[in-house]
């Protein structure tokens, strides 16, 4: 397996997950090499070659934006997670955390922009430490394209990247090959060109918070009425020099309508064949020997 | 009937496909829509003609779009599955089919009808393509009926199979898919004939058609004899049906049950798998044909008493 | 027809014989071939291509814009194509896709509209007949898998009624009170409903004017086959009026800040 | 990138011109004793993006025969378009409308002349039999159908149908002792079982939504329909048969 | 996933929390066997549900179990259901580039600080994509089947009893509807204090 | 066109195999024995593709005979089908994988009951009462659905097993037409003519 060896030379860059760091100490180092496992891959191509295809995984079709304003920036994300034509989670949350003042939306294979930001926050944290400074965005967007690029664009990963450091507000594009982009307005997913229709038509410079702010919700209700790919609620993320406000379904403007009927069987509609019960409560009895007859009885 | 032979021993696809090109450009009017067109079209034209894709290779066209065997992305599914069954044995001919559809994976429907009632003494079953067989066996009815005018007598179930082999057989090719039995009682007495897209035709005693056929043969053959009674060959086709139902996953829902006399045929019932699975077809409670009902309260445990003694 | 039983009544693909059916060592070469099936040739992709068209309801009829470019591939080929084709005095069409095909929608329609001529029976056609005309036209050539390659917008005012529909090259058809072809599907259309689609009936003509314009804009700065000149038709209970190519004005100041595409800052 | 299927069919066929595309939109009809209703949504959709927000998929053919259609909305159009014709001339010959199981045989055989280059539409026909009994018809795109009492059909018909196997057929539900399960369903509880049916898809099937059409047709005495809000009537027939027009919103997103 | 087919779902309560599947194994349309349950418990008080290819369920319900025994060594406390779906998550992704073909789903009660216990679920893709819902996950050959009917059955804080028709009734109907699922069903029923397992009287073609 | 078959009754398990080693269209030997005794109380039917048949088989055979000798005691059957299936799984991850289908039939002697375990090459596994591989699967299952009872006698066994036999001899297209049986009971394995 010369790619895991590939891999386990370049070190330090395996990916952690949110476990806590204690849980890696349950498991034998025989079975972690770091990175990534590719001990299906064979089987799977054989699986492929007798017409067992690879099923899908979840991806965030998707509007992410952000956008500079006066004092810092703007993230904006929806929040529907689709599987093919089918939303498999209707309030997911897109904008990833990186540092306090570093967030970072992400597009693409769901599963690859958790771990990805996961792993760069991570990295980000023990960087942070090693230099004792306040983390600077473009060390995040350098480690993000570095990832990305080592993986020659297999890891389905678009990201808006964004904060505010020392150097001032900063805001990134990373695509899933590594490049990278720097503009005062970025959107990236399916419903990219309707934020961006938006933002090309009412970003201007300096915008003070509040304008920016409803810019960002502008540029992703254009996502998610315009785009299927995109849908349900708005969540923004301001950060500024000072301050990081995360702002969870800022909007939702698709609140389910109440249900015609309330759905509700009555007990015993479904039959069953067979029931068994565990019950989690230790029950103990005590026998007091050798003190009633009664307990001489039972014995 | 000769013209009708005529109509009919053209069999390259190829030369078939030029003539329905051809007809491609006036398909307003296509023939095969027929029924009553207000006078604008007439029944007795023969044979149907099909607009067919301006495209190099037709079968290939159809494929890509409709297999969803080859590529479950398609979007036109063709309903498919089915076992279907028909046997002959002293007392006339049992016709039994399930009444499942599945286009993909998904359980179209549940209740379709696979026997296809030609006429009184005539019975067509379904299975492959639902619109395939129904379009043609209703076809097939129409030219029995029209084979009585001219005639003054039955078709024979001989006549009705050859006539429906021939008919599909000119499709050959070009994406037809059919598998059915004609059963029936003639002057012969009772006859199946097998009869599909391919131009198979086959005269026999017991047929199993369908994804679900092997799991019906199974059952079928072992129980089968000329001999039987008519309870005991209605058991056997429902039985049949179940146990194909039960195993194969195309398979399945309902089964409906045909018996053909001399004097035409009858339909027997309609049964529902789980109630057959459950109750059995008398609805007694653990009476089921399945196999967890039928061998309820046995184990292949040596001494069951091992569990209580410990 | 495949038998096995978990594909029976499948298809089966003859170019490979899985179960070994033919009882010779070779299976037979399948598929004549006709020769000649390569020798057809038809428009099997656009060439010579237009971009995006709009088109909007407002208060007093229908607008439609379309820049002014027809590009043969990445090469901006012919920068002064009129995109919006009046037909009648109710209707006009905007054109994107193939550029020839759209001439020989032209002739077409043209034919039409002189034969509806010299019939001389009083009824003259409108928006609604010729996109019924157009849309049977674009089934019927994607029913000879020979499709006009194009998309189109018919837009008019008749009789009072303002009419704004789609058709394209599959013979989809579709009514909305606004329409964008293209790339303008994606980045315009967002825009157009926004702005429009609640006030078809209070939007002035200064308004959809300028709402097409703004459109217009945003696409040139992200449509890489677009143009910045472009062309309006307004079609009222009046009549046809197509502008003069306009130009549109563009501010890419905003880069003059911005030093690379990264970490960089000099 | 995960597609392996689609490598295997990269012969020559899929560099041609594909003359279907998928509009999306889900439609639905359920019969109940003396009546028929009919419901689409109203979006029409490519790919990612909405074309627009209001293109009916159900027509109504006769005054008491409605029509849904689903799949690829040229094929569809123009295929109602076709079989209004046929009623037409049948019209024109007999000086009645065709009865709605003639209609059911007649779009079996237009569907099946383009056996061999399929219309891509998926119809439901709904409205009053003769006998007065409210009826369903369900077709593939060439052409097998069958009555039934309730159906779904289109993108999300894998969502909506179990819902209707459970809620309208009680499938998997054992009543009561001294309970038995209605066979057929009033008016008012198959409208709302709609609107539930189509609310749910829009949650969770991404090219369902914008708005909601439901066709109800009725037998001439009934009185079903009393007492309902937004309903507007669409043609009394002279039978007697009544049809009408139910419009809601759905979900944008 | 449709080659030995199988379908999952989980349902959150009022203090509890369901989870339920099929009992098939296939082999494509051949069933094979008509007893084979997809899910196991991992804790008294987390049930993980997998379907897709059953080699792997059998590889990752070894590995799992593994995984939380060494936790619970190490840790020396239970392992709870928001710690064990990051366990499956990262498990998953580790295979990101040659992946087990299955979907987990997630059911358990969670202890909130203050002692009481909290319903939980969740599912993931076959990368570890988490998603954690407040009502009703799925996975399965029958998932779209699922999600319609769930999403019009499923009501909020139902008690226990309500709970097992609820999601026996979706699950029933939706697997009736596939063809690569069914053959049976067995539903769990997570409580405070006990847990229900009851095997389903269902169609079995 | 490998056929087998395995089935539970009363205290035993009866495996069946056919005994036809082809290759293309060619008959090769028919008395082949592709039932492995894997120790006194279990036995193993493989299917499959040709080489790997027999060199899983005797892989396993050395192992768990392996551990007999190691342990002083053999793996139960559950245990054993557990190892197997992990072996077979882990093998499907190598670049040569072992494309070996299995029944593995084994007498659990310490709580006196027969097991019956269905193997395919990805590495499923599931414990069922009876169970078949290859083609014969298609016919035979059906039938054992509708004639197999757990408490049967060994003869009544055999006699569901003829019928099996004689049900894939009818239909299937390249029906071998001998088989070898073997029985496992607490008495240990042997072998019956049918």
């Amino acid at each position: 397996m010369e790619i895991l060896s590939y891999l386990n030379a370049c070190g330090g860059h395996r990916l952690l997950t949110r476990i806590p760091p204690s849980f890696d100490m349950s498991v034998p180092s025989v079975h972690l090499a770091s990175g990534f496992d590719f001990s299906n891959q064979i089987r799977n191509n054989f699986l492929a070659e007798r017409g067992i295809p690879l099923p899908k995984a979840t991806s965030t079709g998707t509007t992410i934006v952000g956008c500079l304003f006066k004092d810092g920036i703007v993230l904006g994300a929806d929040t529907r997670a689709t599987e093919g034509d089918i939303v498999a989670d209707k309030n997911c949350e897109k904008i990833h955390y990186i540092t306090e003042n570093i967030r970072c939306c992400g597009a693409g294979t769901a599963a690859d922009t958790e771990f990805t930001t996961a792993m760069i926050s991570s990295n980000m944290e023990l960087h942070a430490l090693w230099t004792g400074r306040k983390p600077r965005v473009v060390t995040a967007m350098t480690m993000l394209k570095q990832t990305l690029f080592k993986y020659q664009g297999q890891i389905g990963a678009a990201l808006v990247l964004g904060g505010v450091d020392s150097a001032g507000p900063h805001l990134f594009t990373i695509h899933p090959h590594g490049s990278t982009d720097k503009l005062p307005f970025v959107t990236m997913g399916s419903g990219s060109l309707a934020a961006m229709a938006v933002f090309e038509s009412g970003w201007k410079p300096n915008m003070d918070r509040a304008e920016a702010l409803q810019l960002v919700k502008d540029a992703i209700f254009a996502g998610i009425f315009n785009d299927l790919g995109s849908g349900s609620n708005v969540d923004a993320c301001i950060i500024t020099a000072t301050s990081t406000e995360m702002l969870r379904n800022v909007e939702m403007p698709n609140q389910r309508a109440e249900k015609e009927n309330k759905y509700e069987f009555k007990r015993g509609t479904t039959a069953w064949k067979k029931e068994e019960v565990r019950s989690l409560i230790t029950s103990e009895q005590v026998t007091l020997i050798g003190v009633g007859d009664e307990s001489m009885d039972t014995s | 009937m000769n013209t009708l032979a005529e109509q009919f021993s053209t069999t390259s696809a190829l030369s078939k496909l030029k003539k329905t090109q051809a007809l491609l450009e006036d398909e307003e009017m296509s023939d095969a829509m027929w029924g009553s067109q207000a006078g604008f079209g007439n029944v007795a034209q023969g044979s149907p003609s099909f607009a067919v894709p301006a495209v190099p290779d037709p079968s290939a066209f159809l494929r890509l779009h409709t297999d969803d065997r080859a590529d479950p992305n398609c979007k036109i599914k063709i309903q498919h599955g089915t076992t279907t069954l028909a046997f002959r044995y002293q007392g006339g001919v049992i016709v039994a089919v399930d009444s499942r559809a599945t286009a993909g994976s998904y359980v179209a429907s549940g209740t379709v009808k696979k026997v296809i009632e030609i006429n009184p003494y005539l019975l067509g079953t379904m299975a492959g393509g639902a619109a395939d067989c129904q379009y043609w066996e209703t076809y097939l009815g129409m030219h029995c009926r029209l084979h009585e005018l001219r005639n003054r007598e039955r078709i024979s179930v001989s006549a009705a199979s050859k006539y429906l082999s021939n008919l599909v057989y000119s499709y050959k090719g070009m994406g037809l898919s059919m598998g059915t039995m004609i059963c029936g009682w003639d002057k012969t007495g009772p006859a199946i004939f097998y009869v599909d897209s391919d131009g198979t035709r086959l005269k026999g005693d017991l047929f199993s058609v369908g994804s679900g056929s092997t799991f019906a043969y199974g059952v079928l053959d072992q129980g089968y004899h000329w001999d039987m009674t008519d309870e005991d060959a209605q058991e056997l086709g429902r039985r049949s049906i179940y146990a194909a139902g039960h195993r194969d996953a195309f398979s399945g829902n309902t089964c409906n049950l045909y018996h053909v006399k001399e004097d035409g045929w009858r339909f027997i019932g309609n049964y529902d798998l789980s109630k057959l699975h459950y109750d059995g077809p008398n609805n007694v409670p653990g009476a089921g044909y399945g196999y967890d009902i039928r061998i309820a309260g046995r184990a292949s445990a040596l001494q069951p008493a091992v569990a209580a003694a410990a | 027809m495949d038998h096995f039983p978990t594909n029976w009544g499948r298809p089966r693909n003859d170019l490979h014989d899985a179960y070994g059916t033919y009882p010779i060592h070779q299976h037979p070469q399948h598929a004549p071939k006709d020769a000649f099936a390569d020798g057809v040739k038809r428009t099997q992709q656009p060439i010579v291509t237009g971009t995006s068209v709009l088109g909007v309801v407002y208060k007093d009829g229908v607008m439609l814009a379309a820049d002014n470019l027809a590009s043969y591939g990445s090469l901006a080929r012919f920068k002064d194509v009129q995109r919006l084709h009046p037909v009648g005095n109710h209707t006009v069409l905007g054109v994107s896709g193939d550029m020839s095909d759209y001439q020989y929608i032209q002739k077409l329609l043209e034919e039409l509209v002189i034969e509806e001529f010299t019939e001389q029976d009083g009824s003259i056609l409108g928006p609604a007949e010729l996109h019924e005309y157009l849309s049977q036209v674009m089934y019927a050539r994607r029913s000879k898998i020979n499709p006009l390659w194009n998309s189109l917008i018919v837009g008019g005012v008749k009789d009072g009624q303002r009419f704004l529909a789609y058709v394209d090259l599959l013979g989809t058809t579709y009514k909305a009170p606004t329409i964008a072809t293209g790339y303008g599907a994606y980045i315009a259309q967002p825009l157009l409903r926004k702005a429009v689609e609640p006030y078809t009936d209070v939007l002035t003509e200064e308004q959809a004017q300028s709402i097409l314009e703004e459109c217009m804009r945003v696409l040139y700065y992200r449509d890489a086959r677009s143009l910045d000149k472009f062309q309006i038709a307004t079609i009222t209970e009046e009549g046809i009026r197509i502008s003069e190519t306009r130009h549109l004005a563009s501010s890419w100041s905003f880069a003059e800040g911005i030093r690379g595409y990264g970490a960089q800052t000099q | 990138m995960f597609d392996v299927q689609s490598v295997a069919h990269q012969g020559p066929q899929s560099r041609q011109f594909n003359p279907y595309t998928e509009n999306g939109g889900t439609i639905l009809a359920i019969a109940g004793a003396d009546f028929s209703v009919i419901a689409g949504d109203t979006r029409q959709s490519e790919g990612y993006s909405i074309q627009t927000r209001y293109a009916p998929k159900v027509f109504q053919l006769t005054d008491k025969a409605v029509l849904a259609v689903n799949g690829f909305s040229a094929d569809g159009k123009m295929f109602v378009k076709k079989v209004k014709q046929r009623l037409e001339w049948y019209r024109h010959a007999h000086a009645k409308d065709m009865p709605i199981r003639s209609i059911a045989r007649l779009i079996q055989t237009m569907l099946y002349s383009r056996r061999f280059f399929p219309y891509y539409v998926y119809n439901i026909l709904g409205g009053i039999e003769d006998d007065g009994t409210g009826s369903v018809y369900s077709f593939d795109p060439v052409g097998s159908y069958e009555r039934e009492a309730c159906r779904a059909a289109g993108a999300a018909q894998s969502l909506v149908q179990p819902f209707l196997d459970n809620q309208v057929y009680y499938k998997n539900q054992t009543a009561g002792q001294d309970e038995s399960f209605p066979t057929h369903l009033p008016l008012p509880s198959v409208l709302k079982l709609v609107v539930d049916a189509f609310t749910s898809a829009t949650e969770r099937h991404i090219e369902v939504g914008d708005g909601l059409e439901i066709y109800v047709v009725l037998k001439r005495d009934s009185t079903a329909i009393q007492s309902m809000e937004g309903v507007q009537e669409v043609t009394t027939s002279e039978e007697g048969q009544r049809v009408f027009y139910i419009r809601r919103e759905l979900k944008k997103d | 996933m449709e080659y030995n087919g199988g379908s999952v779902v989980a349902m959150v309560g009022k203090d509890c929390v369901a989870i339920a599947c099929d009992l098939r194994l296939g082999n494509q349309a051949l069933g094979v066997s008509s007893n084979f349950p997809k899910i196991f418990p991992i804790t008294d008080r987390i049930y993980l549900g997998m379907s897709g290819l059953a080699t792997d369920l059998e590889t990752l319900r070894e590995r799992f179990r593994f995984r939380v025994n060494m936790y619970t060594i190490k840790e020396e406390r239970e392992i709870e259901p928001q710690t064990f779906a990051h366990l499956v998550s990262s498990t998953l992704y580790e295979h990101r580039f040659g992946p087990y073909f299955i979907e987990p789903v997630i059911a358990g009660l969670s202890k909130t600080p203050s002692g009481d216990l909290k319903p939980f679920i969740a599912a993931a893709d076959l990368i570890g994509c988490l998603n954690f819902a407040k009502d009703f996950v799925v996975s399965g050959t029958a998932s779209a089947k699922i999600y319609g009917l769930a999403e019009a059955l499923w009501e909020p804080d139902l008690e226990p009893e309500d709970l097992f028709e609820t999601i026996s009734q979706t699950l029933m109907n939706a697997v009736d509807r596939d063809a690569f699922s069914g053959w049976g069903c067995l539903v769990h029923v997570l409580t405070k204090d006990k847990v229900i397992t009851r095997t389903l009287k269902s169609r079995m073609d | 066109m490998e056929v087998s078959f395995a089935l539970t009754g009363k205290d035993y398990v009866i495996v069946a195999a056919d005994t036809t080693a082809a290759r293309s269209i060619v008959k090769m030997k028919t008395d082949q024995d592709k039932i492995k005794i894997l120790s006194p109380h279990l036995l193993m039917a493989y299917s499959g593709e040709p080489g790997d048949t027999l060199q899983f088989a005797e892989y396993v055979e050395r192992n768990i005979r392996l551990y007999q000798i190691r342990n002083l005691y053999a793996l139960s059957p559950s245990a054993a089908a557990s190892w197997i299936r992990r072996s077979l799984a882990e093998s499907l991850r190598s670049r040569n994988s072992y494309a070996v289908n299995l029944l593995v039939g084994g007498f659990d002697t310490t709580t006196q009951e027969p097991h019956l375990y269905w193997i395919d090459y990805l590495g499923t596994m599931t414990e069922i009462p009876f169970g078949a591989h290859g083609y014969g699967s298609y016919f035979a299952l059906s039938l054992l659905d509708r004639y197999h009872d757990p408490d049967a006698s060994l003869e009544e066994g055999l006699a569901t097993l003829k019928r099996c036999i004689d049900e894939v001899s009818k239909r299937l297209v390249v029906s071998p037409d001998r088989y070898k049986v073997k029985v496992v009971d607490k008495d240990g394995v042997r072998e019956v003519e049918l």
